[in-house]
């Protein structure tokens, strides 16, 4: 038995919060450097697993077992593939920088030991491979969001905060019923005994059609309420806007993707006939929801709103890229994850940071500030170009391959999502122009330049960046064998052909190396 | 039939030693506390909670004993052995435990300290006890009879609030009337069969001629039964007393109430239902269905208009029945099978947990309902994040749990009632139970919320210092912990649930 | 030597990079000299595996240097690779070329700019994403450039960010580019689900093994052109490079006239097979949007007074130009103009730069005149690029414009007539340009009325550091006609050079009547030149008639303002309209679900009067109600 | 005359549980209509007699003496209730006088 | 002979029922209670319960009552309430309907099943005839309540300890604190 990292992934931060939590008040800088250590602490072990992740090999590795409720079928049983991979990856890296690189004003502890249960639970959905165990961390991290919002948001944060958590929680009380049936007519259905184990369930069970459809959907219910798709997105703009800087940073950074990696892992995984029967649905959903949220974001007024739209924009991307069911597009889904976590949350920092020096979000309110403060508008412009997805950077890479892989099975959708290509650039760069371009009016004159600290955060995001949208290889490397067999469980469960792609010709020109 | 043929019939007193322990611990409570002068603080408390303790811990012997040897009927058939009894007499017994620890210091704070009231608590747990575990429909309905009898007065016990004497009187009021309704369904039941045993009842409708024509009488009398058992489980329509009483009552007993309360009237609604009136399961499963549905609903919708916490979480309270009473729709499609499915089991893992978690809600409002109850309003909970951060976090604790969150005992109850109904193919009652209890969460939310984030106002430092006494936090910390030890842990208790079947007479 | 093409690239990406790390420590004019030293060293690297090249035979001269896998995905294997052909090193020559040239004349233009090494940064990384684009061995590493030109364009255009205008016209740059992106991505997927692979090679190989079927080879060619009419600012999408003025003039130079702008050019150039597969009409298409376009901004320079709108119309109408030869599938040709024409244009572009810097950043060609005294080179130069582009013999532009118009009069005599109307426009704007400019009498004196600001000054000649590369444009603009004569074949230098890569696309005029008859066609080409010019010189010059210059014209057929009404009247309605049925409908649906729970429970709780009585006639009816059911339904029914 | 007598019909248990179901009737109106908890307990009283008579005549019916029993008990029940009502009653209207039902409505909502 | 008895007794129950809810004054109510229970140990009589009726005469019209009056006049309540006005609207409608569906579905049930009440299931009441013992009816009664309904029966002692305790609690001064001496 060796070490077992996955489940330490989870642990530490938890035990982390507990520290915070019983940790004096008297000394915040011991609590603050607990906090930060413990992050940190787990960011290794993310990275550890990166490293020591068994490239070629598709399917669950560091998997540990353990019996947990017997009577139901229950256990701890986590482990990881190149799906969730990055995903745990993202979380790891995303939160040492927000507790470093945000200030909750008031109650540092209470803020900080939240922060770091809500890292364990983020961890624990993206880890665990049991449908209770699962919703156990899917649902416990409400909890810590909701109380980030309500307690350290803005004016309307309660409105807020409890939107956010009952919309959800509606999303969950279908998919627990869900997840319930799965397992009862499971064990009817091939398993023979009631257990909630994904693998096991997803091997040997078959459900009838109907039975298949209706259980998807309890399940897509919830995930798509957590994406947010078209028209389930209304919580996500309010929740972005009123929550604190590091809430937006891991809720759109993180938390979404919650919805999304379910979709894969749960959809697709475990009913992979209803989910290619529900195709269209969630095709043209996420496409209207790329349109329109686009739309939607060019209107808004403020900037924290206008991010908050451009993500409904983009996670319709990925459901997209989702639901084509090509290697191509799902390996782009799971890396838009990543990429829309990384510039969404880079995002939400500068808007932050915008707002701790105006106290104001309104983008009518900024103007000039590349003039006073460059650098900062420098940072923000690479962020926010590749948010646009310009080649070269991250965004694009994932994107491109959602759209590459989506017109070989969903042409027309993919001609249509192609077009909010523009409108990203125009709702960005149109934003970008009101905030930073022109001259500065006398409350922006003294707007402050980007401070070290600040910088020191941001580097690790612009880097992020520029690394994967000129070298994702490493990436995709260790995400396509996964997608490769999660498209393989649905042919041989479903007998879809993954549409076939010409040999590339031998070219005349450039035969010699 | 004369005298000198007369024989007793045995009676297993060691089988009755949770009963006897309490009625003793009682009647010595009682006679001691008259005779000697005023005992020194907290004794009277010490020494109910030993004497519940004794019994839990005899009833604990008791449930190995049945697991050993098997369930069986005591006193001539007058009360069921079994583990079902067992489990309900320990969430009694647990529940009276706690209460105590919650009373205590109330009772100095409110001047009225006195073995009184600890004398009905054991007599109420005893009323309890006989309901959960009664085999015959006239001990069962003795058993409603004291237990509520000792709910009035303690109801109306406060005598410096009119309205816990109004909460009193309704509760009688009403509570009569709806035990006259019982007793009425116990009659027409007792003319369709002609026995009150439920071995009597059994028998009379195997191969006698009734069983294969429909008798209203019968069906008429299992109406008014359940009518009379609905009203005590608080199912809507008949649930109106609840918020009043519950928010007229002194906080600790409603923190009784609702616990104690609960598992017996639940208890004996599953004793009925499923072990005596098996064979008109298709009859009475389709009124449950439509009551578990009403009530769970219009008790989540009804609490988000509240004000006051103790009212809030007296409709919680009526959507947590309506909950159980999905289990008790479930428990319906296998009545009197062999293989009693989980019903039965999730509803009493359900109401242990329930229990526990609602006296340590309702002994932070004691605490924070200062003295008289005058601030069991929402903004009585204003600040008490800042002024008693660990309080405050304990009713978050409590609060999530009742909300069903993952990790707590609440999600562990719910859970293991939608596994009952879903194995039974209900699927839409469940879909709706939990949506309402969406609903539901939201007024859970809101104390939370005016516990941690609403703004300090003008007055708030004039209030009532809020005072820790050692008991009620006991009590407070007992339940949390073990609200979150059943979250994380729960298999033991849920394989406990699994025994606690009722004792079935053999259906030939 | 070949394997070194990625240095060509690699050099100004480091330039950009030191600029970035140093460039505040450099400063003005270090950072400047950093820059240009980068693009010449980019420019000698292109020099040597030029002649490299020309060392190897015509089958050898092809050659793909991969650096490393980019995008790997399954079936799709993109990588990091660069295709150096005639073709793209033709292109690294001119764009390192006059890049280096422009870099330097920037040195003097910007010098003083508080932003001055940022505006070198910008540039180095222009010119690497331009080199990405030019030497991409597949559709994807061109679209890196593709995009990236597009971004630098943005950045450039607006660098004076807190004048309105210059950050509007950046964004509309952009977005108006993305509008032809899109394009540019369908056709890539196109291709990857035809072919499989994104390279050239592989798409070009199998147009011209029969293995693409005509209507995806039309698809991806029209997708192509879709993101060509974005880029090279062809009709519908030319709007924004009017608007891209209002970047600084070495910019404009640069970008909007010698490379960027030629971009699409060369994207059609270099997927010629796919086009010659597709479907006759393609090209026809093609060719019409071209010379349409040529047409239409000739008709509008006409009318502008502001020196550099002249030249950026005059841009679009040759683009048009060199687009009516690819739609007749005169690539060889559409490559010559393009190079001339980036000569003359830049040529003229700096000239006009040098004219504005004398000026005081004075744009406005009414407020000039009498010019050629005070600034002799410039005026010496200018008239040079004037020759060129109004196809004055034996002047470069003559002899590519006229290559365009025999192969047009081989597709078509109409294409041939429209595009002589376009070159005897062009020939009358330009003059008119000339004499507003550097002839006439001096008109800057009586500025003081509304521009107070600059009243009384002298217009002065620029500093040297500017006039060379005037001067070198100006030579390369007489001689670069040498390139490409068409007295007889040997003469078609650039012809041959880049025949491996336009043989299959380039269509065969030898033996039609036009190819006859060229002498009577080049005749009748410089004649028209000189007609356009003498007209002008009546009217501008001599006075003999009125100018005519129609309000129509000076607004540019009102189609810009058109646009810009729609997207800001109904179109903005619409976006705020959407806007509002999310926070109103769908949202609105969410809280009314809250309210409905609120509102009904208000309306429920009333039945809690509080009167114990109604709660047992509550009670009551609930016993009657399960009666009903037990006795009734299930007892008698 | 005592044959007449005798020709009458003799009242079936029907008979009897009819009755007893109108008097429960009536004692079930009786606490809906009556402000007077006072009052409202007798009602009470009447229905628990009600069931008492149908007890009685089920026994008779049945010729099981169990029936006979219960009414044993639930007249103890009854008066238990009675003497808690009471009490209950008297403690009420020890703090507000000639209170009925109907003032007592400070709990609602 | 019977049905004579029985209608006579059957009036006075009814009236005395109708009294208890028609009577404005809390007293007369009460009377009329009397007749009503009565009544019913008449009927009891008619039934053979002879014990019962004594206990239901003593019991109930004896003590019951008695305490009722008693109360009544302790606490001066004797104000009549007029029975004319009704302040919750709707009210005496809803009884009356309420009254009149349950009564409606009691009479079906009981009509409807009038002949499967099964006979004879236990040993049998009408004993004295058999016997001769004028008083098997008590002894028949004390063998059951003392054999199998034993339980029930201790649980009645609980009841009533529960009863006094409530007195004792409910009856005390509101200043007075502590146990009672």
């Amino acid at each position: 038995m060796s070490f077992p990292i996955l489940t330490s992934l989870v642990l530490v931060p938890a035990v982390g919060a507990l520290a915070v939590a019983v940790a004096s008040n008297r000394r915040p800088e011991w609590i603050k450097l607990i906090a930060v250590l413990v992050s940190v602490f787990t960011g290794a072990l993310a990275i550890w697993t990166v490293a020591s992740f068994e490239t070629a090999d598709p399917g669950f590795q560091f998997v540990s077992k353990h019996p947990w409720i017997q009577q139901w079928g229950i256990s701890w049983h986590v482990g990881v593939d190149g799906i969730s991979l990055f995903m745990v990856l993202l979380t790891a890296i995303l939160f040492p920088l927000v507790i470093l690189g945000t200030d909750p004003h008031h109650d540092h502890k209470r803020y900080l030991a939240w922060l770091l249960l809500l890292e364990a639970g983020m961890m624990g959905s993206f880890l665990s491979l049991d449908l209770f165990l699962f919703f156990v961390f899917f649902e416990i991290v409400l909890v810590p969001m909701y109380f980030l919002i309500g307690g350290w948001g803005y004016d309307d944060r309660v409105y807020a905060a409890t939107k956010f958590f009952l919309y959800t929680m509606v999303g969950s009380a279908f998919m627990l019923v869900g997840i319930i049936a799965t397992a009862v007519l499971a064990s009817s259905n091939g398993v023979g005994y009631v257990t909630f184990d994904l693998v096991e369930i997803a091997e040997k069970a078959t459900f009838a059609a109907s039975t298949g459809r209706w259980l998807f959907f309890a399940f897509a219910l919830a995930f798509a309420v957590k994406v947010p798709l078209f028209p389930l997105h209304t919580w996500l703009p309010d929740a972005h806007t009123q929550a604190p800087t590091g809430g937006s940073v891991i809720l759109a950074g993180v938390m979404l993707k919650l919805g999304t990696y379910g979709l894969l892992r749960f959809g697709l995984y475990l009913f992979p006939e209803a989910a290619r029967w529900s195709r269209p649905l969630f095709l043209t959903l996420a496409v209207i929801g790329i349109i329109y949220g686009a739309i939607a974001a060019t209107m808004q007024k403020d900037l924290k709103r206008l991010v908050a739209y451009s993500s409904v924009a983009h996670l319709g991307f990925i459901v997209l890229g989702t639901f084509a069911l090509t290697t191509q597009a799902i390996t782009g889904s799971v890396m838009q994850m990543v990429n829309h976590g990384v510039s969404t949350g880079a995002l939400f920092l500068l808007v932050g940071m915008i707002y701790e020096r105006r106290h104001t979000r309104q983008i009518a309110e900024l103007g000039g500030i590349q003039k006073v403060a460059p650098i900062f508008a420098a940072a923000f412009m690479v962020v926010m170009l590749s948010s646009i997805g310009v080649p070269g950077l991250n965004g694009f890479v994932g994107e491109y391959l959602i759209l590459i892989g989506s017109f070989l099975t969903a042409r027309w959708w993919t001609v249509v999502a192609a077009a909010g290509v523009i409108l990203a650039a125009l709702y960005l760069l149109w934003a970008y122009q009101r905030v930073f371009h022109g001259e500065p009016d006398e409350h922006n004159r003294t707007f402050p330049e980007l401070r070290l600290k600040e910088a020191a955060i941001l580097l690790p995001f612009i880097g992020i960046i520029v690394f994967t949208g000129v070298y994702p290889k490493p990436m995709l490397d260790r995400i396509e064998p996964s997608v490769k067999a999660l498209i393989a469980h649905v042919s041989d469960k479903t007998g879809y052909e993954e549409p076939a792609i010409p040999e590339a010709p031998q070219t005349n020109e450039g035969a010699q190396p | 039939m004369s005298p000198d043929t007369f024989t007793p019939p045995a009676v297993g007193w060691f089988a009755l030693s949770p009963l006897l322990v309490l009625l003793g611990g009682g009647l010595l409570l009682m006679v001691l506390g008259a005779l000697l002068p005023r005992w020194p603080r907290g004794l009277y408390a010490a020494f109910t909670a030993t004497t519940a303790g004794t019994a839990l811990v005899m009833s604990f012997v008791l449930w190995d004993d049945i697991t050993d040897k098997g369930a069986s009927t005591l006193v001539g058939g007058a009360i069921a052995f079994d583990g079902f009894a067992m489990f309900a007499t320990i969430a009694i017994c647990a529940s009276v435990i706690l209460a105590t620890l919650v009373t205590d210091d109330y009772l100095r704070r409110e001047e009225m300290d006195g073995p009184e009231v600890y004398v009905l608590y054991l007599m109420t747990a005893i009323g309890g006890i006989v309901m959960a575990s009664a085999h015959d429909l006239i001990v069962l309905f003795l058993g409603l009879e004291v237990l509520s009898l000792a709910m009035y007065v303690l109801a109306a016990s406060h005598r410096r609030r009119i309205s816990s004497q109004e909460s009193g009187l309704k509760y009688f009021v009403l509570g009569g009337f709806s035990s006259a309704f019982f007793l009425y369904g116990v009659a027409l039941l007792y003319g369709g069969t002609g026995s009150t045993n439920f071995d009597g009842i059994i028998a009379a409708f195997n191969g006698s001629v009734l069983t294969d024509r429909r008798d209203a009488l019968v069906l008429a009398g299992v109406a008014l039964m359940i009518v009379g058992l609905s009203f005590k489980i608080a199912a809507v329509p008949f649930q109106f007393w609840t918020p009043d009483v519950y928010q007229g009552a002194p906080t600790p007993v409603t923190a009784f109430l609702a616990s104690v309360g609960k598992v017996a009237a639940f208890g004996a609604l599953l004793r009925v239902l499923v072990t005596a009136l098996p064979m008109w399961r298709d009859d009475w499963r389709p009124a449950i269905w439509v009551l578990a549905v009403l009530t769970v609903v219009i008790g989540s919708t009804l609490a988000v208009v509240q004000t006051n916490v103790k009212r809030m979480l007296a409709y919680s309270s009526i959507s947590h029945a309506g909950f159980i009473l999905v289990a008790v729709e479930a428990a319906g499609h296998t009545a009197g099978e062999t293989d009693p499915g989980l019903g039965v089991s999730s509803a009493l893992l359900y109401l242990l947990l329930y229990s526990v978690l609602v006296i340590g809600t309702f002994a932070v409002v004691t605490l924070v309902g200062r003295t008289g109850d005058s601030d069991t309003g929402l903004d009585g909970m204003r600040g008490l994040g800042r002024s008693h951060p660990a309080l405050a976090l304990g009713m978050t604790v409590l609060l999530l749990a009742q909300a069903g969150v993952p990790l707590t005992s609440g999600f562990i109850a719910k859970f293991g009632v939608l596994q009952a109904a879903i194995e039974e193919r209900s699927y839409a009652i469940a879909i709706i139970a939990m949506v309402a209890s969406v609903i539901a969460a939201f007024l859970y939310l809101r104390i939370m919320i005016s516990m941690w984030v609403a703004e300090p106002e003008a007055g708030d430092d004039a209030r009532e210092q809020i005072r820790v006494p050692f008991s009620t936090g006991l009590a407070v910390a007992l339940s949390v912990g073990f609200t979150l030890l059943v979250g994380f842990f729960p298999d033991w208790l849920v394989e406990a649930s699994k025994h606690a079947t009722a004792v079935v007479t053999s259906t030939p | 030597m070949l394997d070194l093409v990625w240095l060509i690239p690699a050099l100004p990406l480091l330039g950009f990079l030191l600029i970035l790390v140093f460039g505040r420590r450099l400063g003005d004019p270090k950072a400047g000299y950093l820059a240009t030293a980068m693009v010449g060293g980019a420019f000698a690297v292109t020099v040597a595996v030029f002649f490299d090249m020309l060392s190897k035979t015509a089958e050898e001269r092809a050659h793909v240097a991969t650096l490393f896998q980019w995008v790997p995905v399954g079936s799709l294997q993109v990588d990091l690779a660069f295709l150096a052909d005639p073709l793209s090193i033709t292109m690294c020559l001119f764009v390192t070329g006059i890049g280096a040239l422009i870099h330097l004349y920037a040195v003097g233009y910007m010098h003083g700019d508080p932003r001055f090494s940022k505006f070198f940064l910008y540039l180095n990384l222009f010119v690497f994403s331009m080199l990405m684009l030019v030497l991409g061995e597949n559709l994807l590493v061109t679209f890196l450039g593709w995009e990236g030109v597009g971004t630098c364009s943005y950045f450039l255009i607006s660098f004076w960010h807190e004048r309105e205008s210059a950050a509007t016209a950046g964004k509309k740059a952009f977005v108006t580019n993305r509008v032809g992106d899109w394009g540019v991505m369908i056709a890539m997927f196109l291709a990857f689900q035809a072919v499989g692979t994104l390279s050239y090679g592989g798409i070009n190989a199998a147009a011209e093994s029969g293995a693409l079927s005509q209507t995806t080879a039309t698809a991806i060619a029209m997708m192509l052109f879709v993101g060509a009419c974005g880029k090279s600012a062809q009709l519908p999408l030319y709007i924004w490079l009017p608007d891209a003025m209002e970047g600084p003039t070495p910019v404009s130079a640069l970008i909007h006239a010698a490379t960027m702008v030629t971009a699409g050019v060369f994207l059609m150039t270099r997927v010629n097979p796919v086009l010659a597969v597709a479907a006759e009409w393609a090209p026809t298409l093609i060719a019409i949007v071209g010379v349409t376009t040529a047409l239409f901004a000739a008709t509008i320079a006409v009318a502008q007074t502001d020196i550099k709108k002249v030249l950026a119309y005059s841009t679009v109408s040759q683009l048009g130009f060199m687009f009516l030869a690819v739609g007749s599938g005169a690539y060889v040709a559409a490559i010559f103009h393009m190079i001339t024409h980036a000569f003359f244009k830049a040529l003229l572009f700096l000239g006009s730069g040098s004219v504005i810097h004398g000026m005081h950043h004075e744009q406005d060609m009414r407020r000039m005149g009498a010019l050629r005294k005070l600034m002799p080179v410039t005026a010496i130069t200018f008239i040079i690029g004037w020759l060129a582009i109004a196809g004055v013999p034996p002047f470069s532009g003559f002899w590519s414009k006229d290559e365009i118009l025999l192969y047009a009069f081989d597709k078509s005599p109409i294409l041939y007539v429209v595009g002589l109307v376009t070159a005897l426009l062009t020939a009358y704007y330009m003059t008119r340009q000339v004499i507003m400019v550097f002839y006439g009498k001096a008109r800057w004196h009586d500025a003081h009325d509304e521009h107070g600001a600059h009243g009384d000054f002298e217009p002065h000649e620029s500093p040297k550091i500017m006039l060379l590369p005037l001067v070198v444009l100006a030579g390369l603009s007489i001689v670069g006609g040498a390139m490409q004569l068409p007295f007889s074949d040997r003469l078609h230098f650039l012809g041959h050079w880049l025949e491996p890569v336009v043989e299959f696309g380039e269509a065969d005029i030898y033996g039609g009547w036009g190819y006859q008859n060229k002498y009577l066609l080049l005749g009748v080409a410089a004649v028209i030149a000189l007609l356009g010019i003498a007209a002008s010189v009546a009217v501008y010059g001599k006075h003999k008639a009125k100018p005519v210059e129609p309000a129509i014209l000076e607004n540019a057929w009102y189609y810009d303002r058109g646009i810009s009404n729609f997207m800001g009247g109904p179109g903005r309605r619409g976006f705020t309209a959407v806007a509002w049925f999310d926070a109103h409908v769908v949202d609105g649906a969410v809280n009314g679900v809250g309210r409905l729970v609120r509102g009904s429970a208000g309306v429920v709780r009333k039945a809690q009067s509080g009167y114990v009585r109604q709660y047992a006639s509550a009670i009551g009816v609930g016993v009657v109600l399960l009666l009903v059911w037990f006795v009734v339904i299930r007892g008698i029914l | 005359m005592t044959a007449l007598l005798a020709a009458l019909p003799v009242p079936t248990t029907t008979w009897y549980l009819v009755l007893a179901a109108l008097l429960f009737t009536i004692g079930a109106v009786g606490v809906m209509v009556r402000r007077n908890p006072l009052v409202m307990f007798m009602c009470i009283e009447l229905m628990l007699n009600a069931v008492n008579l149908s007890f009685v005549s089920l026994a008779k019916q049945l010729g099981d003496i169990g029936g006979q029993t219960t009414v044993l008990f639930v007249m103890v029940v009854a008066a238990a209730e009675v003497v808690v009502g009471l009490g209950i009653v008297v403690a009420v209207m020890r703090r507000r006088p000639n209170a009925t039902a109907d003032d007592l409505v400070e709990l609602k909502g | 002979m019977d049905l004579v008895v029985f209608v006579c007794a059957a009036a006075m129950v009814l009236v005395g029922a109708v009294g208890v809810i028609v009577r404005n004054h809390p007293v007369h109510a009460a009377l009329s209670l009397v007749l009503t229970l009565f009544g019913v140990a008449v009927l009891f009589i008619l039934q053979e319960a002879e014990f019962l009726a004594a206990v239901q005469v003593i019991v109930y019209s004896g003590a019951i009552v008695v305490l009722f009056l008693f109360v009544i006049m302790l606490l001066g309540v004797d104000k009549a309430e007029n029975l004319q006005i009704e302040p919750i609207p709707v009210q005496r409608p809803l009884a009356v309907v309420v009254g009149g569906g349950l009564l409606a579905m009691l009479v079906t049930a009981i009509v409807q099943a009038r002949d499967s009440v099964p006979t004879g299931v236990g040993a049998g009441i009408d004993l004295a005839t058999q016997t001769g013992d004028s008083d098997s009816n008590i002894k028949q009664i004390a063998t059951d309540l003392f054999g199998d309904r034993v339980f029930a029966f201790e649980l009645l002692s609980v009841l009533l300890i529960v009863a006094v305790i409530g007195t004792v609690v409910l009856s005390r001064k509101p200043d007075k604190v502590g146990g009672p001496q």
